[in-house]
């Protein structure tokens, strides 16, 4: 695994030294500086996510995994952004290539992404705000697999996912895909990343789940969170990058983003408080960790929703996020009895599912730079494209993942072994420990 | 001279601490522990998942003493940890054969104190 | 208390099925992209400094209580958020009722609140970012019921409270009232929030403190904080945030903006810098607790002035801000005895007071976008006026603070059990615990 | 030392109640909102970076000693705050005085620092952008003599250090200084700071680490970080915050911000994948204080050069910061022997020093707002100017710490006694414990 | 009655906690501890630098019993925590002379159970 | 065999580790503690409100040893841990009546080295 790495390294390297491959010169008319100043703001908002994720998912394992947690989360960071700006923008926002099923290699070492306007900012800013995107969905995922899969099998997995479920379905809803796949030129509704993100995470997951197998003493003699402190704050920068998430998806500083802005805020306080509720009737008490993991459901639900339902809307698409992935947490994974460590399946591809359909029933063209009604709205017909684009994502996502990581456990081996697993991947696979005993 | 080793309620120290004094037993050592007892947990619910924990957070002090300040030693802690409900922990009490003051060097009873 | 919080939840979820209460479609016109970059931006930041708040609470509380804490601070995300966008907004910034003691219904369910200019920026943006005034505001009270209040009677008091409290000071001052409430009319300087945030809050949290009375133990069995770079995390996160709180008060990017962000700043590091030092000359060490404290006073104190104040002038409010706060907590309320757990009271209340005075003394018509001058700029009428409405403020939030936690004592009790305070809130109101202790 | 802060304090507020001494006002034409918001934003995203240094620095040292850290860094958000406006930027910015050495004395106490365009932004939010790289500029030193330095000395030395050292490096390089000093003037390329900020601070910590000498039990019986998950929740704020730094270093919410922006999020991500790979290659495992390191180290190399390189040049910088800085901590450090403790040098000062030759190598006209070719584009002479400001800047920074430093130890003393070291900084200096044990 | 110390691999405490059940020993006490022995510790690697830590995590537990109750809960221990690398532990068992549950105030033999 | 407890100066650990292992002994436990003693703690103020800790940091160590071993160990302990202020603590010997080591069952005398 190293080694290929490894290789792909120097290449990449090696090609640095050619000037010749830079971008070319050009003019900055067209760039309006508000728009640009969000933009801006908003990729950076999105990056921050990611290491709330990683506190989010890190508090939440235990004590001898943490690092292995953020470890993972900040390999996100670093490798998927190199593949990003050498191939994978490209293979999600070039030309369609192999009919549709991705993008060419127009842009491969951003060969032609340069300081000219894309909308109104610069198209270097908006690969980048993108580029952020590339970043969390595969990070998602590792929640379902986490405190016992091998670093190595992680990199080479989050690499190939990146390029081979990322990138198409990134390209079939906003990359402009034709024909059979364009599901966004199918007139399906993902303002910022329902199917892409949150479906294709969630469902990637659940295929990790049954391939990775139930760790160690699964499900009586897991201990409980370590630390749920850091969970919260990690929920927290969640919810403060996921403003830059939808609301930047408005690709501009408008009254887009600021319908998106209210809506993800308001589904969010909405699904949080409705977990809380139904932890109240089930069992008793209101627990912070239910509150937090309603929010970010309430968080993915609104995400292909924002752009299309009104504040009030949200508040719909909000109460059902956490009634469905509560369901989905507390009944379903129980009966069937899988192994996704942190829900991600529960809470991404649950509630993004959800999300994805109540875009088509609260969609209204009241909400500027939309036209498409929902069913609420006289149009039942946009629920059957949401569906389909569900079904199409969920399949694809489902298939491919269950493959790739099989074919990685052949080759190199998918779980830790028993005895790291006892010890702790922070220790066995990253030789640190997250904290002193005595001093 | 004995050690004595209790297991109390952790929210009892500073009244153990305090009556100790009063009985003239000043020294003590104390670490955080977690015991399984009769005790049942409070529920802990996780996504859902209802867990009853079995090790309950405890504290655990430890004094050395002379003979004749076991009594007071035991009484103090009986007294000032008593809830009267379910948890509230048990006192042992063991041989100590030597005790040495690393400061002075002092063995023995004089050391202890 | 729940059955009454359901029974408003399910009213209002039904409501979301007629589709007919959306908002109208309106025109972007009027909207300047750069103050709405501003804007969406500085409304994330108001509402990063909720959790801001929750670990720097959280971290001065017992390890037993915690999660109690930070869940009282994402309750307070989740439900004043649904409050504030169903009725909330309109009693703060509808047309007078009562007298002008608060807003009417006309934007209930925020009707009318739609994608036009008020001002510069889409109106559903404003009210968002006034919405995230609301969530911190009743966050701030917490700290003073902190590790003894029984979550049930949280929630009612703080759903009260927003309506009854905080909505018409803010409608008071911001909302446009006149006659005898228009403390903003009768020409009271209030950038930010120091009457309508921090004096309301604190002052209400003074009244808590009287009706909660003293934890079990108070002053001299109360271990010392549990954690305290969770503190330092949280202060940093409100000093960060609070740049969008006092220079999104300007409601555009402009010089008063500026202005705004360089007087926060500034008063917030003369704050620090001197209870660092009050703290050497009377304990003999500068404390890092101490220099924390001093610098939240100081980004209160700041606050209403910080429209009005040279940067200059921001050096004097800061100054004040922590010795008032300084003497507040070491020396009053020693003497009178109260227990406000994490010093509310003295933090926001006291320095809030000092804040609005000193923005009688300092204000200046040099600063962009302001008239008024002070009592060092020639005009000491305007301290009379700062005086009166800190007054009116404080008997107000005093009085209903006071007897609204009486009624809900009496109806559901405010305290909880013996036995649950001394287990601590995190197990016993929310069954969990925040750190494990073996693994 | 108390005293001297004492009087400077007591001045200094005296002289605010003289309003006459207040700014003038002015005219708001020729700012741009769009810049303003962008420029808004990035000062609180700069602020953020220094919490963000306290909990990756506080991670790293012994439990005893966190509180100490972070002290530190908030000290050096108050106090150098103050010193900025009152005389600071003056010095910086101000016109040349001694030949060009420092600025003058124009501005002293904001005098003409007005809401006048400075560029397309309020000159009052240049001064504080720029105040806030003067924030985090001296806190970086901090890591060099960790857990054993006085507290009084540390705040002398700062003090001194930021006008003696930092204002005049600015001035040489950003502040217009003309003949022998004027890097700037010679053409030398540092578009967000690696000779001011990187290059000077890290050289400086070399000097500190000099004076101070080793911890007691370096390097044997020194116990491993307490708690790297604070390290890597600062890595992860120093990350986003580093947004702000170097777009924002662009003055505007342009394409040149643009680039900035990719470039630094690129060089990052290679150096943390960078390092990664060394650790997996000479230690076997990949670590995750390695990969954040690298990181670190990465968006030090793109400081200077970001304004500059193109994505695809900003992956050789990033590439080259993680191999030097590794050379320099794992190989170097150990062979001269000297404790450094949290390797300020090496990731500070040796990557900040490739980041500017680096720019002479990949900078290219290419880049809106830069005219200037590096090596790789046909400009070889760049490289020289370069290194001569590394060197100009090395011997400057070096030679005056030094000697600043011999001199506080002289009058009082700059490493505290060996039983306050024993027990740790945080109950000696600042009286406080930062975690209970018990409860 | 005797008062048991077993120092064992931390991984291992819920497998131990079940069988000292099954043999019939429900109260216990447990720590954190660390400990120095045969094991050597893994590698681990600060920013280059290599440490082999010498104390490793370990858990400890505590349990005072009647002399008849000392093999089934050495047995337990041993069969439930041991996996034949080193590093596994060891037992201690002591006298012990005095037993109180605090509770109660009963002692000796009634107390213990 | 004897039981040993000793409770030290945290921040000497390291040279009582190393100078137990001069002496012959390697095996040992260690576990956090706070104690109480004749050692005034340093005063802690938190906003403004000064307490003075009575409970300080300190690190308990255990070893189970065979007789002969008592004294190299508490003279270890005592040299590499004495900084002659009050605070230094204390060492407890107690009889040890049966030892285990897990890993291979052996008992007494071999299991304890
Ligand atoms: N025989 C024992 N050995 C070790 N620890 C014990 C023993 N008996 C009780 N304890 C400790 O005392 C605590 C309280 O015991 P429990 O049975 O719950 O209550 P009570 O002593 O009031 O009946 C337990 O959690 C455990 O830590
Ligand atoms: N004589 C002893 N005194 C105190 N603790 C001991 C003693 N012997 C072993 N231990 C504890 O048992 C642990 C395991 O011992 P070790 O020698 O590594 O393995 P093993 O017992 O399998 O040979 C040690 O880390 C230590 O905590
Ligand atoms: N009799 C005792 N029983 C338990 N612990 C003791 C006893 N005597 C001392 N200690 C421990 O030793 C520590 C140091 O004791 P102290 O009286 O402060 O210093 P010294 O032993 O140098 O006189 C105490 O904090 C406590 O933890």
């Amino acid at each position: 695994m190293n080694t290929r790495i490894f290789l792909l390294f120097g290449i990449l390297f090696l090609s640095l030294l050619l000037p010749g491959t830079a971008l070319a010169a050009d003019q900055s008319e067209g760039i309006d500086t508000g728009d640009t100043a969000w933009m801006l703001v908003a990729s950076a908002f999105v990056l921050l996510m990611t290491p709330g994720l990683a506190f989010f998912y890190g508090g939440l394992v235990r004590r001898k995994n943490i690092l292995s947690v953020l470890m993972q989360c900040f390999m996100c960071m670093c490798l998927m952004t190199i593949l990003w700006v050498l191939v994978g923008y490209s293979l999600a926002f070039g030309d369609d290539m192999l009919g549709g099923l991705m993008g060419n290699f127009k842009y491969v070492g951003l060969k032609g992404v340069g300081y000219e306007a894309r909308g109104t900012i610069p198209h270097v800013l908006f690969m980048m705000f993108q580029g952020m995107f590339a970043i969390i969905t595969p990070a998602l995922i590792l929640g379902a697999f986490a405190e016992r899969m091998k670093f190595g099998a992680f990199c080479l997995f989050m690499a190939l996912w990146l390029l081979l479920v990322y990138c198409p379905v990134c390209h079939w809803v906003w990359g402009g895909a034709k024909g059979f796949f364009g599901l966004g030129g199918k007139g399906a509704l993902d303002f910022a990343g329902g199917t892409v993100v949150h479906i294709n995470a969630g469902v990637a997951a659940l295929a990790a789940a049954f391939v990775l197998g139930k760790r160690q003493g699964y499900p009586d003699k897991i201990s409980p969170p370590h630390n749920l402190p850091f969970a919260a704050l990690g929920a927290a920068l969640l919810w403060f990058g996921w403003f830059g998430f939808n609301a930047g998806s408005a690709l501009a500083s408008n009254a887009s983003a600021a319908n998106a802005f209210v809506g993800t805020h308001v589904a969010t306080a909405t699904a949080g408080l409705t977990w809380a509720i139904i932890d109240r009737i089930f069992t008793g008490k209101a627990t912070m960790l239910g509150m937090i993991t309603g929010a970010v459901a309430g968080l993915v639900a609104i995400t292909p929703a924002c752009g299309y339902v009104t504040p009030m809307g949200a508040i719909g698409v909000g109460f059902g996020a956490s009634v469905c992935a509560y369901f989905a947490i507390a009944v379903i994974k129980k009966r069937i009895g899988y192994d996704d460590s942190l829900d991600v399946f529960g809470v991404h591809g649950v509630a993004g599912m959800w999300g994805a359909v109540a875009a088509g029933l609260w969609a209204t063209s009241v909400v500027p730079g939309n036209d498409t009604n929902g069913l609420f709205y006289g149009n039942p017909s946009q629920v059957g494209i949401q569906v389909q684009a569900v079904i199409y994502t969920t399949i694809y996502s489902f298939v491919i993942s269950f493959v790739l990581l099989k074919i990685i456990d052949v080759i190199v081996g998918v779980r830790t072994d028993e005895n790291s697993e006892r010890m702790g991947l922070d220790l066995t696979d990253h030789a640190e420990n997250a904290y002193t005993i005595l001093e | 001279m004995k050690y004595i080793v209790a297991i109390i309620q952790s929210d009892k120290l500073d009244n153990v601490l305090d009556k100790l004094e009063d009985n003239g037993i000043h020294l003590v050592t104390v670490t955080n522990a977690v015991g399984r007892g009769r005790q049942k947990g409070e529920a802990e619910v996780y996504r859902g998942h209802k867990e009853i924990g079995t090790l309950l957070k405890k504290v655990k002090i430890e004094i050395g003493v002379n003979d004749d300040f076991v009594k007071p030693a035991v009484d103090a802690i009986i007294e000032a940890s008593k809830t009267g409900e379910i948890g509230d922990g048990k006192i042992f009490v063991m041989a100590l054969e030597e005790c040495h003051r690393i400061r002075t060097g002092e063995t023995g009873n004089e050391a202890i104190g």
